[in-house]
């Protein structure tokens, strides 16, 4: 699945998107933000207050709860301030 | 209700005045219009501009969604909303939001709903450029906009 | 706080664009510009015109005192009134209000306010034209303007 | 003193305005529309709902009670309709 980081998860990750498989076992956005967050340093201080990052499977909004299977996009950002 | 809705996103500025007149325009059932116009703030002189990343695919599709859920919850006759991105200066326009309604009340509350849903759920981050050159911090979601926002659940 | 007050009562049309982008022009500590426009409605084709009759010498008067309530309740950077007399056709406009501040909730409460206040407080008075070219009713004050205006009561 | 009328409360008296002196026992904004209503047909149809007509002194709102000594315009209308 494509993931993609906007604002500062993105500045931390290192890069705006990537094409990973997470194992069967990650189902939930809440297992696959943790599932980074075990990838190493960059991804480690991403996730590490999990709680304020925020979540969208093919653009629209979800809680941390919600299901990845069969996403296409998941993206991962800090809480938004346009406007 | 026929209540045309304009989404757009782009890096250039908007003309306030004309999309405002085009919710109007060659219609006798238009009594109220509300204009909502965000600009950059200075900050006291320390800020140079202000970046606004964004998340192309859904940004454009998330205000849609919020315009058409106002236009669901009032009588309104048009919503306009425009959202820029990139960097913008000081005095510069960022964000745009035009209601028109028969009446006054529907107006302004649709106005105030989109801004606040705007702030809390369309995909947008807003970074600090200082005026010494430097990058300053990404702006910080502010509780007081939460609120704002929850005040409209239902 | 500097709030430049304008306030004017003329028969003529006006510029909602051109008084709105003066209260940011030139400054960069204006975040939010809130501008409602009221528009003369054609009552499903039932009307001709309406003709505002007004206090000469005490409408502006009497708005300038509500926009200066305005300018103290809430730290606005800007507050233009401007209200049109005489006879306006179906899609004119009648009256515009605009405000400006730092944050967008105060530019949206003063301009509501202002336009609560405005209609229950400044001497216009609307009588309704038919198209049918006879001379109808003086329009009759509604409790849902007192309402919106009791609420600002303190 | 001069009286000045809007809307339907001036045609409901036929002119925009006059020079009146009411008698000295006329006091408030109330007794000297009660005075008006006693000058002829059409003052009484113009205050014949004396709850529902407005007055100013001097360009400023007042209530009935208000009084009326020193008054150079004191206006009379209906509730005010405009915005």
């Amino acid at each position: 699945m494509k993931l993609v980081y906007f604002a500062w998860v993105r500045e931390r990750i290192g890069k705006p998107e990537e094409e990973l498989s997470p194992p069967a076992e990650v189902r939930t956005v809440a297992e696959l933000a943790a599932w980074l967050a075990g990838r190493g340093e960059e991804y480690a201080y991403a996730f590490e207050n999990p709680g304020i990052v925020r979540a969208a499977i093919d653009r629209k909004h979800v809680k941390p709860d919600a299901p990845i299977a069969g996403a296409r996009e998941i993206a991962f950002f800090p809480p938004m301030t346009g406007g | 209700m026929d209540c045309p809705i304009t989404v757009r996103i782009q890096p250039g500025p908007f003309d306030a005045a004309a999309e405002a007149a085009r919710l109007s325009a060659g219609r006798t059932d238009v009594g109220a219009v509300v204009t909502f116009t965000g600009l950059c703030r200075a900050e006291a002189g320390r800020l140079a501009a202000l970046e606004l990343e964004h998340y192309p695919g859904m940004a454009e599709e998330e205000i849609r969604r919020v315009a058409e859920e106002a236009a669901s919850r009032w009588p309104l006759m048009g919503v306009t909303a425009i959202h820029r991105h990139g960097r913008i200066p000081p005095g510069g326009d960022i964000v745009l939001v035009v209601t028109a309604s028969a009446h006054r009340k529907a107006a302004f509350e649709a106005a105030e709903f989109l801004m606040d849903y705007l702030k809390t759920r369309a995909p947008f981050w807003k970074k600090e450029h200082h005026v010494d050159g430097s990058e300053g911090d990404w702006v910080a979601a502010t509780d007081a906009d939460d609120r704002a926002a929850e005040r409209w659940r239902r």
